[in-house]
């Protein structure tokens, strides 16, 4: 289904999404940071810049709640969280970067064990996304496959159009529902030329070139000089759309507390610390092979996609500069 | 899982009166880990031990925690009975429900709430107690005594008599101190050097003293029973284990004007010398800064007269090292000068007295070299700057003591009966002379004392002024005094033909040094600070550390040689045990998460932090850590407090054991 | 008056300099490794990188790009680079300021390193493009009141001026704001940003101060901190974070830099600096102390605060 | 502070220097004018209240200086003071009004006004011996003093309360003597430098002020001196314009002429007489200036 | 006998960190002298306020303290020689940036009580309970204690209720 949808008329929907009870989430301003966040109206929307965390964080939370417990006297009681609670949500203006990377963690989240919190609120769940106008040189979706007009994990996606609006094209039944509930606030597409992409300066890798690298170079010096200037934080981790590890952790007093799931990062040092104290990634640049290999190997190895999007996050906010885009590159040329 | 015992007191009625303790253990007794919770009527008696220990056995209790009274009263109790049977003493804790609960609340019902919050707390926190063992620490039974007067000599014998040896430094060439330069002692009048000479001549022939005099303390490193002493042994040009002590280098010294400090530079002294005739040990010193060889190299006349071949110019300092168990510091007191001080000394001369430029106002111990028979007059009064007998003598008493204004607001304790001494001597020896005595207040308590004082005036005819001197001046070869006499309520001006000033007692100079090379505290003026000003007056906060005599604050003889023998008793106390036993509350580092960043070394007011290597097993360097030492650490817990990784612990007030407390809240 | 250019012409210089003082003591083996700034692939970019042959010297540069602090490099909770031998670092005077407290604090002793200064006239800030030009409104907010441009006491220095112009300064300026406000307003205010933060520990590790092997805040027996980017645990690690901090940063604010949530945490660190050099007269940085102001007191120390 | 280079007072003469002390206010001008000293006369200056305010009404006295204090520090520059009296209300005020939170505001609301305290008050003596420097006073000596044997008269107030004036020790100052050597003059060691000379009682019981002052010039002529030197009008007033008075009661012959510190110091930097007010003293330096080739 | 307790609508927490050889042995003192206090305190022993970390204070905060009284002995009376004074500029700094992150210093009290002031332990304990019962309770960190990051958050009808009543 192909659409039209005026800039005032997309506040008007989202306005009247919030006003029924949807959580509509949304990149806005959060104490001067574009993050993703519930909006209590439209007015506060930023569509012109990329969320500085990225959209998984809508299904996969930095820290959530799924226990609690509470002992009276000698009886503990445990509570499970019920997933059900989760409210329905629309999620606006994902960027292709941050939509493809959603259904890249289906994958794992519904392997051998269903992650029903992330499924859950993947089903409560239609996301619109929004085709990209500008880009930087830390950009490289096309480097993995994808581009700046990809609808990739979009039930709904955007493109703007010279003249203002959006074209506006529905990929599942979440998207089309949505527009259904709201065909009024859409209109035929009015033949204006879409608004030129944005182009990301880097070339695409060669990822099966790299993944046989990968395959054969487990231990190879270049992973120290690539990662002598790790300095052991998560901001790649936690701010990549597809990084999805976490740890799990009880915090609280002997009286009450909470289980709780929060992000984890393979550079920390203590990601793999073991209890003996032994730590087989002892150094920076084991960690960093880790967080290669997962991305480009051991995730194609299990389930035959790539886990990077290309969206440059790691590398703007790379504390040391490390440039993910600049060491996948170099390794498909070996 | 724990299994706690917890244990509600009811202090007769002094608790229970406010607390409802049963409803106190039944709700405790609900709380997780605990096994067995009751109350008693007097938990410290010997059936409330009786019922804990039964409780231990039968419940086969893992912690426990007593409700009762503030753990500062029995809390050594229960850790006793706990002990007893079976169990670590320090997996017992005490809440204190009576004075920090019962006694200071009214309202029931908020009390026992509060009680069983208080309990609760100490319930998590018991939980994470460890067992602690107790620390043992060898003890050498070896003591140094720093200062060879009255005070350290009757240490060294004290304690030598017990049967341990001990190291006497003594800064001089010979021992004796001030107490040897003395004339006569109050309130007896008996002479200082015939009852101090034989003293002297004890630790001497001492076959348990080793005598290092014309020597320094240069380092002191270590921890009760276990300190590592340096010695610096000053080159005193003459071999002691040669020299035979006939003097003749003495009499052939070509230089012999040296003003004899012993003598308060009234007497001369030649280049090699001993500072008085009775001097221990009767071995000379070269004077290096006024001896002809040593200034211009030309000389050695006593060399060439020495039979024994003693002399020996080309002698070092030399540092010895000593192992010692204890330490007795009693390096006495020195008088207070008038002269200018320095700008910006919070001490201050006395101008008014013309910052002592006048020849005949002198201090108190010039008057008693002047009175020795002994000393440069031969016993004489006689005017340093004619000679001439003083028939009119003026004694100004409070010269620098209780004279804020002056910056030293202390009683210095001794003046009131040396002046009274002095006034009688002078009585004695000039008979038609008058002495006057300026004074605050007479303070005379002591064995005999006032009895003495008033003698001064009674029989001494001392004419007693009460009132302060405002201005000394010269007048042709008067001194003419003016002062008030307030109890007439007039002024006086007394012309006088020598004036004697009973300057203040003070530390000795560089007490503040030798503190800190020692380790212990001093106050402002620089007397050593003991632990407890009524409870330990002869130790000091530093373990293994004691004080004697004056420089701990002023003193009088009979005092001095009290204090000495009780720092003596510690000593001995100590040395009575092969090892030392402490309470482990101490600092313990935890070397995998230390990065020697030395924060709890640069904190820790006890020097406990040692720097430690830790090496793998080729022997490579891996890291410098910390390492408390546990003999030595106090157990304040600031370095935990500092430490930015938490990585040294107290013992007994962990992390776990707070934050357990804390989050019962 | 945000467009004016500060000149940054003196830069090319200095990476020629820096290239052949660091190819001299390589060649000349009297240091293991140079860690330095190297260019990067994105346009006018640059990296921290360790250079251990005289042949690979020419890669060093110095730009407006070179925002790191080096200095973490050095400390022991960075065992990537190996601290055998002397090690060469290119420091600007306010990485120096680290290296200072470091050497102060047993981290580092002065003869193991050979400290190559950076004539500086500032770098860009962290949200700026690494191609952009300098100006007083692209520069990194800690240039704004830089009192180092040149290095002292280093081995070696370009000789060099740079050109500093009078700029504004942000953090007294934030400080003066934040404290004329209610506790209240405060709260707010830094509720908002903490709330910000995923606990991604930039701030920690880019610290040269942070070289503890194990954080406070990584332990959970105790639990000090909660380790759960909630505001709550939010909360406490910031405030336990300037609190260690407290008397050693000297202000290179890295922490400020790399935060991805853009929170301003080289603001609090300021504002402890300001206050202990109030209480106590002390400022981190300047020379090599054994003891920093809260390891060491005065018993006139000031206690109004106590009843 | 006053730079050191460039010396600059305001000046606040006293009352005394404006009628019997004259000679002492135009040696004070005279000298400072050869040494290059700026003195600026405080406009409107009005009494400090020495000697009896301060004893009759402490918020008057406190008043009267501090409004002296507030015209001065509109002058600017540190205040040159001559007369030890003044000298003493002035720093005394300063010192009062700064401990003293409750008097500070009476006194403000009195003159309506701020009080300057941390203005800098100084005694012609602490100018000539520390700002301007003895190294410098020497160099602008032209006729050293040689040979003239002086009392250095200190009274009283300049170096007393121990808390408030901060000139010189308060016991045994040594700052004139230190002029006076810089100027050549020899001094002689006496022990009635810091006596008082009665100057509170020299209306009311003369008689207290014949006792006192006659123990200082017999105790000067005992030392051996030619003369005294003061610093003060009120000293100056019992030593000089009594002495004849004091000769007569104790039947004792002086003829010891009392100087002014500028007048001494003016004479070494090559003042002529009658820019010092020399004839104005009562008891006659001539004779003893010629004597010792000093004119 | 007893006087009739007045009843207040907020009854502040509040909790002491006290040194073992002066403050506690001042409330030792209270307590055998019969003084009376307002029963909101809690006290925990330390060996020396040179052991307080101020994250304990923190900690105290957020278990859901209204108010921290931080004691120990007189400058010079420090049975550890010094911990007293070390404590004295480590709480000097904490309280000043506890102060710009915006706790409001009024919850936040340091003294010195000696093993002799029984008085002056009632008169702090008194002092800080009704100053803080007036600022009422500490909201902030009860607040933030249950805040949540939007994304992790839940809106079952039970767990909000269950939220609301804490």
């Amino acid at each position: 289904m192909q659409l039209y949808i005026s800039e005032k008329n997309l506040k008007a929907l989202l306005d009247r999404l919030i006003a029924d009870g949807m959580r509509v989430v949304a990149p806005r301003m959060d104490a001067g940071t574009p993050l993703y966040g519930p909006l209590t109206d439209s007015a506060g929307i930023v569509l012109d810049q990329l969320p500085r965390r990225s959209a998984k964080e809508a299904f996969f939370p930095l820290c959530e709640d799924i226990m609690s417990y509470e002992k009276q006297g000698r009886k503990v009681s445990l509570t499970d969280i019920d997933p059900a609670g989760f409210p329905e949500t629309v999620l606006v203006g994902v960027r292709p970067c941050d939509a493809a990377a959603i259904p890249v963690l289906d994958a794992v989240f519904s392997w051998d064990y269903k992650d029903e919190f992330f499924l859950e609120r993947r089903r409560k769940t239609t996301i619109v996304g929004l085709a990209c106008t500008k880009a930087d040189d830390a950009c490289f979706c096309t480097a993995v496959g994808l581009s700046p007009a990809n609808p990739k994990g979009s039930d709904l996606f955007l493109t703007p159009l010279e003249g203002g609006g959006y074209a506006c094209e529905t990929f599942t039944e979440k998207g089309e529902a949505l527009v259904n509930a709201n065909r009024e606030l859409f209109a035929e597409p009015n033949g204006s030329t879409a608004l030129p992409l944005a182009e990301p300066q880097t070339e695409r890798f060669d990822l099966k070139k790299v993944k046989a690298w990968l395959d054969g170079h487990f231990e190879d010096p270049a992973w120290d000089s690539i990662a002598v200037r790790c300095v052991g934080c998560g901001a790649c981790a936690f701010l990549c759309p597809a990084c999805h590890c976490f740890d799990i952790v009880d915090e609280g007093t002997e009286k009450a507390g909470k289980r709780r799931k929060n992000w984890d990062a393979c550079g920390f040092w203590k990601f793999t610390h073991h209890a003996s104290g032994h730590n087989p990634r002892d150094l920076q640049p084991k960690r960093y092979r880790n967080r290669i290999m997962h991305k480009f190997k051991y995730y194609d190895d299990k389930f035959g996609q790539t886990l990077c999007s290309g969206c440059g996050r790691c590398i703007r906010f790379c504390p040391v500069g490390i440039d993910i885009a600049a060491i996948v590159s170099e390794i498909s040329k070996k | 899982m724990s299994r706690i015992g917890v244990f509600i007191c009811h202090c007769g009625e002094n608790i229970s009166r406010t607390v409802d303790v049963e409803r106190v253990a039944a709700e405790v007794g609900k709380l997780p880990g605990v096994a067995f919770a009751t109350d008693y009527k007097y938990m410290c008696s010997d059936p409330g031990q009786g019922l804990l220990k039964k409780a231990i056995r039968e419940e086969r209790l893992s912690h426990v925690v007593v409700a009762a009274c503030s753990p500062r009263m029995h809390e050594k109790t229960f850790r006793k009975a706990v002990e007893s049977a079976g169990l670590n003493p320090f997996l017992c804790e005490m809440a204190n429900i009576r004075e920090h609960c019962s006694w200071v609340h009214q309202d029931r019902k908020e009390a026992t709430v509060k009680a069983i919050e208080l309990v609760g707390m100490m319930v998590e926190r018991v939980k994470k107690n460890r067992v602690l063992p107790t620390i043992t620490v060898p003890v050498t039974k070896r003591a140094l005594v720093i200062g060879g007067g009255i005070a350290g000599i009757q240490a060294a014998l004290d304690i030598a008599d017990a049967g341990y040896e001990v190291i006497l430094v003594e800064r001089e060439p010979s021992i004796g101190g001030h107490m040897a330069q003395l004339s006569e002692t109050f309130p007896t009048l008996d002479c200082s050097q015939c009852i101090m000479t034989p003293k002297m001549v004890d630790v001497a022939n001492h076959p348990r003293i080793r005598l290092y005099t014309y020597a320094e303390i240069e380092r002191v490193e270590g921890y009760i029973g276990n300190f590592q002493v340096t010695v610096r042994r000053k080159a005193r040009s003459v071999i002691e284990e040669k020299c035979t002590g006939c003097g003749v280098c003495m009499e052939k010294c070509p230089v012999k004007k040296i003003p004899n400090k012993f003598d308060q530079n009234l007497g001369m002294r030649p280049a090699i010398y001993v500072p008085f005739p009775q001097a221990v040990p009767n071995t000379p010193v070269i004077d290096r800064e006024n001896c002809i060889k040593f200034k211009t190299g030309k000389c050695g006349v006593c060399r060439k007269v020495c039979g024994p071949g003693a002399v020996d110019y080309e002698q070092e300092d030399r540092l010895i090292v000593e192992p010692v168990g204890a330490i007795v510091v009693a390096t006495g007191f020195d008088l207070y000068s008038i002269e200018e001080k320095p700008k910006g000394s919070p001490i201050k001369g006395y101008g008014e007295f013309g910052h002592g430029r006048i020849p005949d106002v002198i201090d108190g111990m010039t008057f008693e070299r002047l009175a020795s028979a002994s000393g440069p007059t031969g016993g004489k009064i006689l005017r340093p700057s004619d000679g001439r007998e003083p028939k009119q003598i003026v004694f100004i008493q409070c010269v620098g003591s209780r004279a804020r204004e002056k910056g030293i607001s202390y009683c210095s304790k001794i003046c009131c009966m040396y002046t009274a001494k002095h006034t009688m001597l002078y009585h004695h020896k000039v008979h038609d002379g008058q002495a006057y005595v300026f004074f605050m207040d007479a303070r005379t308590p002591g064995k005999n004392y006032d009895e003495f004082w008033r003698r001064s005036i009674e029989e001494e005819e001392a004419v007693y002024i009460r009132g302060m001197v405002s201005r000394l001046y010269q007048k042709g070869d008067k001194i003419v005094v003016m002062g008030s006499d307030i109890a007439v309520g007039v002024q006086v001006e007394i012309e006088a033909d020598m004036v004697v000033l009973a300057t203040a007692v003070q530390p000795q100079k560089g007490a503040d040094a030798l503190a800190q090379k020692l380790g212990i505290s001093y106050d402002k003026y620089n007397f050593y600070s003991e632990a407890h000003a009524k409870l330990r007056p002869v130790e000091c906060a530093t373990a293994g550390i004691y004080l004697a005599g004056a420089c701990q604050g002023p003193k009088d003889i009979p005092d001095t040689v009290s204090q000495a023998s009780a720092a003596a008793a510690k000593v001995i106390i100590l040395f009575a045990r092969d090892q030392l036993e402490r309470e482990p509350i101490v600092a313990r580092v935890r070397e995998a998460g230390c990065v020697g960043c030395f924060y709890c070394k640069k904190v820790c007011p006890y020097g406990a932090v040692e720097e430690k290597e830790i090496r793998d097993r080729q022997g490579n360097l891996v890291k410098v850590v910390a390492y408390v030492n546990p003999g030595v650490c106090g157990g304040c817990g600031t370095c935990q407090a500092t430490c930015p990784s938490k990585s040294v612990e107290l013992d007994g007030y962990t992390d776990e054991q707070i934050v357990a407390m804390i989050e019962a809240l | 008056m945000h467009d004016n250019p500060i000149d940054t012409s003196i830069y090319a210089a200095v990476t020629e300099a820096i290239q052949g003082e660091a190819r001299r003591i390589l060649s000349e083996g009297h240091v293991a490794a140079v860690v330095g700034y190297a260019a990067a692939r994105r346009k006018g970019s640059a990296q921290p990188v360790v250079v251990t042959r005289a042949d690979d010297a020419g890669k060093l540069i110095f730009s407006a790009a070179c925002v790191n602090n080096l200095a973490v490099y050095l400390t022991k909770a960075r065992k990537e680079i190996p601290k055998s031998g002397k090690i060469g670092i290119v420091v600007k005077g306010c990485d120096l300021k680290a290296l200072v407290g470091l050497m102060g604090e047993s981290q580092l002793k002065r003869e193991e390193l050979y400290l190559i200064g950076v004539p500086c006239a500032g770098v860009l800030a962290s949200t700026i493009q690494p191609d952009t030009a300098l100006t007083a409104g692209t520069i990194a907010p800690k240039c704004r009141e830089c009192d180092a441009h040149l290095p002292t006491g280093c081995d070696f220095v370009p000789a060099r001026q740079p050109v500093t112009p009078e700029l504004e300064k942000h953090y007294s300026a934030e400080i003066a704001r934040l404290e004329a406000m209610t506790p209240a307003e405060r709260w707010a205010y830094w509720k908002g940003q903490f709330k910000k933060c995923i606990k991604c520990y930039a701030c920690r590790q880019v610290c040269p101060f942070c070289f503890c092997e194990q954080c406070l805040c990584d332990r959970n027996k105790p639990q000090m901190v909660e380790t759960t980017p909630r505001p709550a645990g939010n909360f406490a690690w910031h405030i336990v974070r300037a609190m260690h901090l407290a008397g050693r940063c000297a202000g290179c604010a890295e922490c400020e830099r790399v935060c991805p949530m853009d929170i301003p945490l080289n603001l609090l660190n300021r504002k402890m600096a300001k206050e202990l050099k109030e209480l106590y007269d002390y400022e981190a940085g300047f020379e090599v102390r054994e003891k920093g102001p809260l390891a060491t007191y005065d018993e006139k120390d000031d206690q109004s605060f106590i009843k | 502070m006053t730079p050191r280079n460039i010396l600059r007072y305001a000046y606040y003469p006293g009352c005394s220097l404006h009628a019997s002390a004259g000679e002492y206010d135009l040696s004070t001008r005279e000298l400072f004018k050869k040494l290059n000293i700026g003195l600026t006369e405080v406009p409107d200056w009005f009494c400090c209240g020495a000697t009896p305010a301060h004893n009759v009404d402490e918020l008057l006295s406190l008043s009267l200086c501090a409004k002296n204090l507030e015209l001065a520090a509109r002058v600017g520059g540190d205040l040159a003071v001559a007369c030890a009296a003044c000298f003493s209300r002035l720093k005394t005020t300063q010192h009062v009004l700064s401990e003293s939170d409750v008097k500070r505001q009476q006194v403000e609301k009195a003159i309506d006004a701020p009080v300057p305290l941390n203005g800098n008050v100084k005694h012609l003596l602490d100018i000539l011996a520390r700002d301007l420097g003895l190294e410098r006073l020497g160099q602008a000596v032209t006729k050293p003093l040689f040979g003239l044997k002086v009392a250095c008269y200190y009274g009283c107030l300049l170096t007393r309360p121990p808390e408030v004036p901060n000139l010189d020790c308060v016991e045994a100052p040594t700052i004139m003597e230190d002029v006076l050597r810089a100027i050549g003059a020899e001094t002689v060691a006496w022990s009635h430098r810091l006596e008082c000379c009665g100057a509170n009682f020299t209306l009311s019981r003369p008689g207290v002020v014949l006792q006192l002052s006659h123990a200082i010039l017999d105790s000067a002529k005992a030392a051996g001196a030619d003369c005294i030197m003061v610093a003060c009008p009120l000293c100056h007033g019992n030593l000089d314009i009594r002495q004849k008075e004091i000769e007569g009661v104790y039947s004792t012959h002086y003829a010891m002429p009392v100087f002014y510190i500028t007048q001494l110091v003016g004479l070494a930097a090559g003042l002529k007489a009658d820019k010092l007010g020399l004839d104005a003293l009562i008891v006659n330096p001539m004779p003893l200036l010629k004597e010792k080739g000093l004119l | 006998m007893h006087p009739e307790k007045t009843k207040h609508a907020f009854e502040p927490k509040i909790i002491a960190f006290v040194c073992t050889w002066c403050t506690y042995a001042g409330a030792d003192l209270a307590g055998t002298s019969r003084m009376q206090y307002p029963a909101n305190v809690r006290v925990l022993k330390f060996p020396c306020t040179g052991r307080i970390d101020p994250v304990f204070i923190l900690k105290a905060f957020q278990q859901g303290a209204d108010g921290v009284l931080v004691s120990g002995c007189h400058p010079g009376d420090c049975h550890y020689i010094a911990g007293n004074f070390h404590a004295r500029r480590r709480f000097a700094a904490f309280r000043k940036l506890l102060e710009f992150v915006g706790v409001d210093l009024g919850r936040l009290q340091f003294s010195w009580v000696s093993a002799a002031e029984g008085g002056k332990w009632v008169e702090m304990v008194t002092g800080l309970t009704e100053r803080v019962r007036l600022m009422g309770p500490m909201q902030e960190f009860k607040e933030l204690a249950l805040e949540e990051q939007w994304s992790g958050a839940i809106n079952t009808p039970e767990l909000q209720e269950a939220y609301n009543s804490i």
